[in-house]
């Protein structure tokens, strides 16, 4: 049995007091003690960004990144060793921006990892820019007559068929954790875009902004299994925005077609097997 | 047969230039002989005007050299071009009846389209018949020409190009009365392998332990990853054709990470955009190995040519500082060994090495040994053992280099960030661990420059003119200087295939006594003039350089060579 | 006052100190002193530790030096970290109703956040009181403090500060008995700009005429971006927040061939993925400015510190040899003079520039005169003049220089390409022309030479000793060889602002005299020490180097030449 | 008046014979023709593989950028000479991968160029491996298993609300030109997915495969101006796979919301305005 203490960590968060990254933080450890997962198990694969400091803030196997390249490590490592549950902390500038292309492929490809977005809408870190999730409009000092019209990462992933794609939101501790424990137990590439209010940078879209709009999909009927439906209730934002799963289905995992490595193998055994030499004798 | 013979196949993209000059290189190699062979083409698929030179010899050879002895030419520009270059003993192989009679000296006019229509039904087995009608000129057996390409044919094809080989012997026999002086014969009883550069590193990585890949085609390195991807499966082994190079690599430091030998290859291109990856590697202390194969710059350059341009990068690419292994294998037998030695030195050490190959050296084929397997060794470095506490990615110890452990073990956590951090793999600040950190990696440095095997001076004893190269230069250098030692000259090859950490001590107390130190490089800036000017402060002032896109040739230096002595 | 009089605001990231530094620092700039002021602060939004240092001097100060003499604290830890570095005659100055009473000494207390809550209703301006309390016990006059408040702060800020300051003026006068030795006065009558390398440099790339900037968030450069953002409307200028960095430096080099004076800038990580784009300006002969502020590596390193370690990277960036130029700019002044002849070295020579700079010289604010206008002069090199038949972009000229057109005009068509390619701009793979065009492009070199501002000795006459550096050190070098001039050493101080093409010759007549060489370089492997080794041949075997992330202090460079002399 | 001659190329294509860039090269200059753009008007932007040389082998000013970065120099070009007719070729591995960042963004932010992917689901220069849109299962050299799902180009320009997305067939002249022709006259980004048969390295998808399969959109009383709808019609592929315009809407260009810049102006004149003056006044 895994327990919150396991989850404790080495760092004391330097985030700012109120930021949204504090309930994304407790949704994962409680996901992951539901999961009855250990922290040995967890392999934490983190951006740069405020979003990539998590990892230290509880306690897991930590592979921190480059700005916008998490991903492409996260499903290497996963590759290598099928029983690690590969969680991807990453932001709205490294996931959408800086490293979209690595996201759109391994959606594509459907590794079997789980990726949360910490979807500030801004650049965090880096003190507030533009990022490609500020709403139109937005005025930063990148984009002073404002920005121009946002990706939506929902209908990015539905475009590349990714088999989990949902929206969370970090104030809704309990509903997120529910929503990563369904993403980490999901067989292939989840995606999971967490509203995450920054309290310092972005004062459009604040805690209470978020909240006045924010419902749950659960309990309205709609169900996630329909693509059309899915990439239209992907488009609602504003007035209402909706959180819970968008769309789920199982397709072929990317490494369930790959031989299963095993990283501890002792090395010189391969050198003496025949394999080489057979290839050898090919070239004579 | 006389002490070398050369061949060339010309012709356009898409006749088949590459596999006609590739069945009489490997003919030649199952005979016993060495072979070299380079290859010159554009970049396209169809058209155009390629060439395929092949060299066999009863001693080692590692360049093209000489008058060509027999052209096979498959087009009217083939022989246009290189007709200039044959030997005066030499003959031009065509098909006149296609080509038309083209007014050249001692051509072997063979009607090969309408031989091979007659005997398979198509034109499509003409080269074939060229082939053989050659083979059958120098003696070749027919059987052994028949079961080579048996083994390389499959299906369909094999049946048709051995009618067409046949249709080419009797031919021969029947309407051709020229007697070649040379006629080839099985030396020894072992045949060698054939394979360039390319296939002899993926060899290596193989037998290296290489269980993952992760790359971007790009040329001259795309075979490589043709090659592992085709036999993966076979070898319980990973090829991710990834987005692109900067997934490549960081796919690769993900794999390590997780714990198996892992590597990418590219091109000066691709490595670009591997740059901010490789400090990845080099924060984290992951073991990466790094196949960059060169070929002429800047940007996309041209595409399917020669250049040795990326030297100065190879040893500065990306911010900040940290260690790193660059080797420069110079035959296709070491691009096997320097694969070998890139894996166990970049997970002893914990950082990235990278082998640099070129476009000459890996589409080159020669005729080695069969690789000895009871050499290769494999050292993963110090692993962590469960004993020692508990785990500190980034220990500091007295040589720098941390214990590993691969993350998914009950006990262990394996952390390890890009930020600076501390022993423990979290992010700090603190100016102490900053400092000792950068030492910890740095000093890596001092063991490592005892791995290097250093270079040997070849040739004169106290000589004259010392003449330093590294990599796929090897062969155009040694046998320039072979010659002009014949020929009296006080002279000396220094070259190098493992170039950093440079030797420095070791170089400056060869070259210190030189009255004349010369580079000759496939470059227009003399990087391993200006290596050496900065890690020995003796100048080097003499370039044989050049940068048009072709390999060299042994007669360049030597011509090179030859003004300065006068 | 003394020759220097030495402030440091410290607290915690979000406390203000920035704003209060820089309040302080243009407090002293507007009064005609010259100051010099450098941050401390950590890769977080909230919390941490963070100081401004302020030094205002009668003459003019390029780094740091001495012990405290006014510590404005606003946080515990501020106080328990620097009390050891005031100055026996200094003081600290804090709140004590709110942080407590620390146990140091010489503290002048002040209710500050009282104070702010009875003048303004909230506490949020009690920073401001601490401010003006310092000011007024340095005898600067209120109407001046209150007319920068207002200039700096807008709306209800403005006014809350206000009452503020004057609360904090109010209670010195009646409640603090202490006289400070230094009262401030205004020195002649011209005030001077206070601003940080980041905005001399964006001055400057004003100055210049550069229309375009395409550019991705990044420390220490990102305060460039903004503040050119927030100028473009006005200034009829584009600044493109681009998706990465690679689309940054090829958007900029798209804008540059459709005509404009274009510009990016990043640091070691973004620049690693500009650097395939750097070979794409080259090749296509499209004059760009790119600037790289350096900051400690590898990888992520320590984002909000101090490192010079990239310059072997600037020199070597990119597969394939092509001319670059490299200006490393000393100060804010120079920065701005930096960008002004970037865009003329670009488009004279058709290539790329890169201004280094980095965290410190992007982060100093320093005091300084109005940059003068006329100084400014704008050579575009050579455009394009119809009559001289069929354009042809990369027309062999003798120089290498070809004229250059802009694409949409009628009769001339604007064709390059990342191929290696002809005079018109056309793919080829002509091994002469191949050839021919790497000349042309490296034959720039020639002329570049003659631009390259020559570094000047400075110091002693026939020195035992010089002391090498580059880029930002030169405040901290400057003033130590100062020092030690006046103690007798007879010493030299060689900078370099403007460092590739490096000026050998004339480096290496300075340097062959002399008996000891040494550098001093924010970096661990002595980059420039390399550089000079390599480009004159002379030995360089003494380093000082710092590389946990922090800028020399003078004393620093003092104490290892100490040992060096003794 | 502008005429074919006027686009007659310096260079002999160097493409295979039967290629079906030749289909694309002809449509090209036939759009521009009927368009009455001359040359001199043209800036074409290409990538590298194949498609990079179709500039050459026609006439027009040519900026041939790096693998998979056409896009950015060419929106670049677009803000700096908006009455430049901008035309990026491009194939599929350089658009949908090395490149799909910027291609994305691009398409997001709305730039007015007009976006040719030369689509012969493979890579035609580096020798037939897989590309992002080689059908699933596609045997390749890099791909001995078979390929992943491929990406739908369609789709991921839908997700970011492109404003002209359609589909071409390099064998059918008249229509593709017809197409190119909307795209160039369409104000913002014009993304044309050509279907491209590549006779050496695609033995799946050849001439006859896609004749046998395509059929166009106009007079099957489809209309482009539905997003849902053009996210179902995006979808088909298969027996019957659609040509023609599959969505198109206007919405701002971003360019049009800059400043409008002279690449010739006298850069002294910068100088001695006024303004860098008030800046400078500014630091005082
Ligand atoms: C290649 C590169 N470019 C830029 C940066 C600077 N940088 C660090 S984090 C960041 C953006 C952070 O935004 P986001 O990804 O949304 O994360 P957040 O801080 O908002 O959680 C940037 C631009 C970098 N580290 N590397
Ligand atoms: C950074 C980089 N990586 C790889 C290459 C090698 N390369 C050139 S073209 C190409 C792929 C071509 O495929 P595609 O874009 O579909 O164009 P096509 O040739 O099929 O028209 C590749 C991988 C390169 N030039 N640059
Ligand atoms: S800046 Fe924003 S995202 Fe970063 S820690 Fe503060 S509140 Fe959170
Ligand atoms: S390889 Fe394919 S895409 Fe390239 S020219 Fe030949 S047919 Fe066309
Ligand atoms: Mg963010
Ligand atoms: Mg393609």
């Amino acid at each position: 049995m895994s327990t919150l203490e396991d989850f404790a960590g080495a760092l004391t968060p330097s985030w700012c007091p109120g930021c949204g990254n504090f309930g994304i933080l407790n949704a994962v450890k409680n996901a992951l003690v539901e999961l009855n997962i250990a922290p040995h198990e967890v392999l934490f694969v983190s951006d740069i960004g405020q979003n990539g400091k998590l990892p230290h803030y509880t306690r897991g196997n930590v592979f921190n990144s480059l700005h916008g390249r998490a991903v492409p490590p996260a499903v290497a490592a996963k590759i290598i060793n099928r029983n690690l549950n590969v969680i991807i902390d990453i932001g709205d500038g490294g996931a959408y921006g800086e490293g979209l292309n690595h996201l759109i492929h391994a959606m594509r490809r459907n590794h079997d990892v789980t990726c949360l977005v910490h979807d500030n809408q801004v650049y965090g870190l880096t003190l507030g820019q533009a990022s490609p999730t500020t709403d139109i409009g937005g005025i930063t000092k990148t984009t002073p007559q404002g920005a121009p019209p946002p990706v939506n990462p929902l209908l990015l992933a539905l475009a590349v068929d990714c088999g989990f794609v949902a929206r969370g939101f970090a104030d809704d501790v309990a509903h997120l954790a529910k929503i990563i424990k369904a993403g980490v137990a999901h067989r292939g590439f989840a995606l999971i875009d967490i509203l995450q209010p920054c309290v310092s940078f972005n004062h459009k879209n604040t805690h209470q902004w978020y909240r006045e709009r924010v419902y749950k999909l659960e309990g309205t009927g709609y169900l996630p299994d329909d693509k059309t439906a899915a990439w239209q209730k992907a488009q609602e934002w504003g007035a209402k925005i909706p959180t819970g799963v968008i769309y789920r289905h199982e397709r072929p995992v990317y490494e369930e077609a790959l031989p299963v490595l095993d990283p501890d193998e002792d090395l010189e055994h391969i050198v003496v097997s025949g394999k080489i030499d057979k290839l050898i004798t090919e070239f004579v | 047969m006389t002490q070398t013979l050369n061949f060339m196949v010309s012709g356009e993209a898409g006749q088949g230039v590459q596999s006609i000059g590739f069945l009489l290189a490997k003919a030649l190699a199952r005979y016993g002989y060495y072979v070299f062979s380079d290859q010159d083409y554009e970049s396209r698929v169809r058209g155009g005007s390629n060439f395929f030179r092949v060299r066999a010899s009863l001693t080692p050879v590692n360049a093209i050299k000489d008058k060509i002895n027999i052209l096979l030419a498959f087009s009217r520009q083939g022989i246009e071009q290189h007709h200039r270059g044959v030997a005066q003993t030499g003959f031009i192989i065509y098909d006149t009846e296609t080509l038309g009679n083209l007014n050249v000296n001692d051509t072997v006019s063979i009607p090969a389209a309408r031989l091979s229509k007659e005997a398979t039904g198509d034109m499509q087995s003409a080269n074939t018949v060229l082939l053989a009608a050659a083979l059958c000129l120098l003696g070749y057996s027919p059987e052994d020409l028949l079961s080579l390409l048996q083994s390389y044919f499959r299906g369909e094809a094999a049946v048709n190009n051995v009618k067409a080989a046949q249709a080419g012997f009797q031919y021969v026999r029947e309407h051709i009365s020229i007697k070649m002086t040379t006629q080839l014969r099985k030396i020894g009883n072992k045949s060698r392998m054939l394979v360039h550069g390319n296939e002899a590193l993926s060899l290596g990585a193989i037998a290296a332990g290489c269980k993952f890949m992760a790359a971007y085609p790009m040329t001259p390195i795309t075979s490589i990853i043709e090659y592992l991807s085709g036999k993966a499966v076979e070898l319980g082994m990973v090829v991710v054709p990834a987005e692109d190079e900067i997934a490549a690599i960081n796919m690769v430091t993900g794999a390590s990470y997780a714990g198996v030998r892992a590597m990418t290859a590219t091109s000066g291109g691709g490595f670009c955009l591997m740059v901010e990856g490789l400090g990845l590697a080099a924060m984290t202390e992951t073991p990466i190995v790094v196949v960059e194969g060169q070929r002429p710059g800047p940007a996309i350059g041209l595409p399917t040519r020669q250049e040795q341009g990326d030297l100065d990068f190879m040893l500065h690419a990306a911010h900040g500082e940290f260690p790193r292994v660059i080797l420069t294998p110079s035959t296709a037998e070491e691009c096997f060994w320097a694969a070998v030695k890139a894996f166990n030195l970049a997970e002893k050490y914990q950082l990235t090495v990278i082998i640099m190959t070129d476009h000459h050296l890996a589409t080159s084929y020669s005729a080695v040994e069969r690789f000895d397997l009871t050499r290769v060794e494999i050292d993963r470095g110090v692993l962590y053992s469960k004993n020692s506490g508990e785990y500190k990615r980034h220990q500091f110890t007295a040589d720098g280099i941390s214990p590993r452990a691969f993350p998914g073990k009950p006990g262990t956590l394996v952390v390890t960030d890009s930020d600076e951090h501390d022993e423990a793999g979290h992010l700090t600040e603190d100016p102490e661990i900053r400092s000792k950190m950068v030492n910890k990696r740095l000093g890596k440095m001092v063991a490592l420059r005892e791995e290097i095997r250093l270079p040997k001076l070849w040739g004169a004893e106290q000589p004259e003119i010392i003449v330093a190269g590294w990599g796929s230069t090897f062969g155009a250098i040694r046998e320039a200087v072979t010659t002009l030692t014949e020929t009296g000259v006080k002279i000396a090859h220094l070259h190098f295939s493992e170039i950093w950490p440079f030797p420095k001590d070791e170089v400056g107390d060869i070259l210190q006594d030189c009255p004349k130190v010369m580079v000759a490089e496939n470059n227009a800036t003399g990087q391993l003039a200006k290596l050496i000017q900065r890690e020995t402060c003796i100048h080097v002032n003499d370039h044989v350089l050049r940068y048009d896109g072709r390999p060299f040739t042994p007669a360049e230096i030597i011509a090179a060579v030859g003004q300065e002595v006068k």
